[in-house]
C-alpha cells in the first residue's frame, strides 16, 4: 500500500507530509531564508532576482509573485515557512490567514472573535459544495 | 534528587508576545485572556522552578528541511530568541542546563527514544511565549530552560502514545539525577485553530474542553487519538496538541501514582487565529 | 511488493576507498584483502538490488555537534560525496530513493522509531567505501541508495537491541510498500579497531570471529551486549559493530521466518588500524 | 546518580560522550571546518590566526599546534573532528593514530601488519603501570 492520508477527507486544509515537502523543498527553504533581516531587504529590493536564485517551478515563484498563500501551500509550501513572506510585506497572522479564506481581514478578525469558524459542516470532503478542492477560488465555496 | 513537581500546559499564540512586548496587555481585546492568566501567574511566582522542561514544536527558525527530527533536546548553555521575519523578540537569552540536559539524554536514549541532541540553536515564540505568559517581562527568565523540540509541522510526527511515553521516560531520568532540582514540564501550543487553507479560522470549543478533561483524568485513552481527529476536530495547527501529552506523561499518576492535583484552567477565544487554553497540574507525589 | 532479499556486512574503512579510486587493490598490502572480496563482488553483479538501505555512521562530515540525532534517514534524490579533509572521493553521486524513504518514515515513525529525516546532506566514507568494495568503479552506482546514519560518535548511543529492533520495523515497512521492488540491506563499520589514544591500534581477532558467528546464530543474543564490551574487546571505534545489527534485524528469521543463509564470510588484518571482515547473507523466506 | 561510565575503566582510551563534547564543542568545530578546502587553505596560510577565530581556550589552541592528538582528545577533542587537523597537514590515519602511541608511523604500521596490538593486558586501567592516565607521556607507559 502506499503512504495512508486519511486527512486528505478534511476540506480546506493541506497537511504538510513528505510529498508536499519535496515538491516543496525549494519554496520552503526560499521562505525560510527571509528569517534573516538582511535577506528580506534583498527580498524587498528585488524580488524576481532574489526568486531566481533559487531552483524554484515558474508556478511556484508566480504564487509568491500573486502571494496566493492557497496556491503557494498546493505547491508544497508550508505555512510557517510562507508566512515568513506575509512577515516580509509587514503583514501579521490574521491577514496572512485570512487572505486564504473568504474573509476580508477584518471580517475574519470579527468572525475570531465571534468565536471562530464552527467545525460543523466542515469536517469531510464531502460537506462543501466544491468538494473542497484547494484550488477552487474560495469565493466560489459557499 | 531532581523531582517533577508541577506540569503546565499552554498555548503559545505569537500574538501573545507581541500583546506582553508591547504593553497590550489590558486592552480590550486582550484583558480577557490576560486576566485568565493571573492565577496561573501568581501560582508561578510562589512555585518558581530551578528548570524548566519546555516541550514545543520550531516554527521554520531553528530547523529548515534539511535535517527535520522527530524529538530534539536542547543541550547547550544558552538559546538566543529567533528571528521569525519580524524581528526577534524583545526578551532574555534562555538558559539552559547542559547537566541535566545530558543526563536526561543519557537516560531517555538508554529507555529506547531515538533524541536528536542540539546545540546553539535559536528558540522561537513556542518557547518564547510561554516564558512571558508565565513570567511576563523580568530582565532574565527566573529559571533555567531545557528546550525539548517535537516535530508536528511536516508529517510524520509522532503518535500521541509515543509523546506520552517519551514524558514518562522523561520523569524516570530526572527521577535519578543528583542533584536538588526543582523542576517542571511545560507541554505548549494548541487549543484549536486553522492557519491555513480555505478552512482557517476553525476553533472547536467542545472538542477543546473534552480535550481539558481528558487530559486531567485519563491521559492514557487521550494517547490513543489518532492525528486525523486532532486535524479534523482541532484544526490543522491544532495537532500542537499532541505536545501536552509530553508534559502529562511525565506526571506520577501515569506510573502508578497519585493523582496530580489540578491548580488552574483557562480557556478564551480568541488569540490571533486560535483558542488559547492554559492547565497547571501539580504532581501527586 | 518491495522485499528485503539480502544483508550484506561490511567494514568501510577509509583507506580501502583510496586502494579502488588510486588503483592499489593487487599491491602485496591490499591483495590479500581485495581476493577475499572477489566471491562477495561476483555474489553482487548477479544480485544487484533495486535499492540499498545503507546504515552507517557519519564522521563529523554530514553533522556537526549542533544537531547529533541518533538515527537519519536520508530522504533526497541525490547524496554528494563528502570532502572528509583530503577531497572528495572520485565516485559517482548517490542515488537516492525518496519514495520508499518517505514509506520507511511514515511507517518506522508510526511504529515508535523517532528518526530525523534529512536531505541533501553529504555521504562520507562510511557509505561510499561499502559501494566500492561491492561496486569497485562504475560510472554510476547500479542501485540506488537510501542512507541510514547512526550516531555511534557521540554518546549517549543506541543500543544494539534497539539497533536490532530498528531493523526488525525497517522489514515491517519495506514489506508494505507497493512496487516490486528488491530491496538489500547493508550494515556497516567495525570490525575490531581503535584510532585514538595510547591504546590505538587494538585489534580482536577471537572477538570478531565470534560476533561473526553470533550474528549468523542468534542476533537477539548478540543484541544484548553492553557498550562497554565492544569498547574494550573490539576498540574504541570497534562500537561501529553495532550498526551491524540494525542490517540483521531486517532478516526475517528474527520475525519468526526461517534462517537465512551465509553466503560468503572474509576476515582480513589489517585495513589501515582496522580489522576488516564481510558478511553476507541471504534472507531464508 | 550521575552519568554511568562504565568506559572510564578502560586505558588509553577517551570515550566521546556529552561530558567531551561540552567541553570540546569550540575545538571539534574548529575541526571540522578544516573539510572544506577554502577554509584549510587559510588555516594553513595563518595557523594563529585562523585558530584565534575559534573561541577555544589556550590549553586547546596549544595543544592543535603541537598536533598532540592525546592532549586534544583530553580536552574534548574526537577523533573524526580532529582528523581533519592531520588531514589538513597531508598525513594518513596512520600516521595520525601512531602519533597517539608508543610506535612512529613505520612501526605502527609493522604492528598492524603482525595482527595490531592485544587486547591481552589492555582491557583495564590495573592493567597498565601507570593506570592508563591519558596525559602520561606515551614513551613512559611499557
Ligand atoms: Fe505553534
Ligand atoms: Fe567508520
Amino acid at each position: 500500500m502506499g503512504l495512508d492520508k486519511p486527512y486528505l477527507d478534511i476540506p480546506g486544509t493541506t497537511i504538510f507530509d513528505t510529498d508536499q515537502a519535496a515538491m516543496g523543498y525549494h519554496l520552503n527553504m526560499f521562505a525560510m531564508s527571509l528569517k534573516d533581516e538582511e535577506n528580506r531587504e534583498k527580498f524587498k529590493a528585488d524580488e524576481n532576482a532574489y526568486l531566481d536564485q533559487w531552483p524554484m517551478t515558474e508556478d511556484q515563484k508566480q504564487a509568491v509573485r500573486d502571494r496566493d498563500f492557497n496556491r503557494i501551500l498546493a505547491l508544497g509550501g508550508n505555512i510557517y515557512y510562507c508566512a515568513k513572506i506575509g512577515a516580509t510585506d509587514g503583514l501579521n497572522y490574521v491577514q496572512i490567514v485570512s487572505s486564504m479564506t473568504e474573509n476580508n481581514a477584518d471580517d475574519h478578525r470579527q468572525m475570531m472573535i465571534d468565536g471562530g469558524r464552527s467545525p460543523e459542516g466542515n469536517r469531510y470532503l464531502h460537506e462543501w459544495k466544491d468538494g473542497g478542492d484547494p484550488t477552487t477560488k474560495k469565493e466560489s465555496r459557499s | 534528587m531532581a523531582k517533577i513537581s508541577a506540569s503546565v500546559y499552554t498555548s503559545h499564540v505569537p500574538l501573545i508576545g507581541v500583546a506582553v512586548d508591547k504593553g497590550l496587555t489590558q486592552d480590550d481585546y486582550f484583558k480577557p485572556l490576560f486576566d485568565g492568566y493571573e492565577p496561573g501567574r501568581e501560582w508561578a511566582a510562589e512555585n518558581t522552578p530551578d528548570v524548566v522542561i519546555l516541550v514545543f514544536n520550531d516554527h521554520a527558525n531553528a530547523f529548515g528541511l534539511d535535517i527535520v527530527p522527530t524529538f530534539a533536546l536542547g543541550m547547550s548553555e544558552t538559546f538566543e530568541p529567533a528571528d521569525e521575519g519580524w524581528g526577534s523578540r524583545p526578551v532574555p537569552t534562555v538558559m539552559g542546563h547542559p547537566a541535566l540536559a545530558a543526563h536526561i539524554a543519557h537516560s531517555v536514549i538508554r529507555d529506547d527514544f531515538d533524541l536528536t541532541l542540539v546545540n546553539n540553536i535559536p528558540v522561537d515564540h513556542g518557547c518564547t511565549v510561554p516564558l512571558s505568559v508565565m513570567y511576563d517581562q523580568p530582565d532574565e527568565w527566573p529559571c533555567k530552560v531545557i528546550p525539548l523540540f517535537i516535530n508536528v509541522v511536516q508529517y510524520p510526527i509522532p503518535s500521541g502514545k509515543r509523546c506520552l511515553e517519551l514524558g514518562k521516560a522523561i520523569r524516570r531520568a530526572v527521577d535519578t539525577f543528583d542533584e536538588d532540582l526543582n523542576v517542571q514540564i511545560w507541554g505548549t501550543g494548541g487549543m484549536s485553530h486553522q492557519l491555513q487553507g480555505q478552512r482557517a479560522g476553525l476553533i472547536n470549543p467542545e472538542w477543546d474542553h473534552a480535550f481539558f478533561d481528558r487530559m486531567v483524568a485519563d491521559p492514557e485513552d487521550l494517547a490513543t487519538m489518532e492525528h486525523v481527529e486532532y486535524v479534523r476536530e482541532g484544526g490543522s495547527e491544532g495537532i500542537e496538541l499532541v505536545m501536552w501529552l509530553v508534559a502529562r506523561g511525565a506526571m506520577s499518576d501515569v506510573a502508578g501514582g497519585p493523582a496530580p492535583t489540578e491548580v488552574h484552567r483557562h480557556y478564551h477565544v480568541p488569540a490571533s487565529n486560535t483558542a488559547a487554553g492554559q492547565l497547571i497540574l501539580e504532581d501527586g507525589s
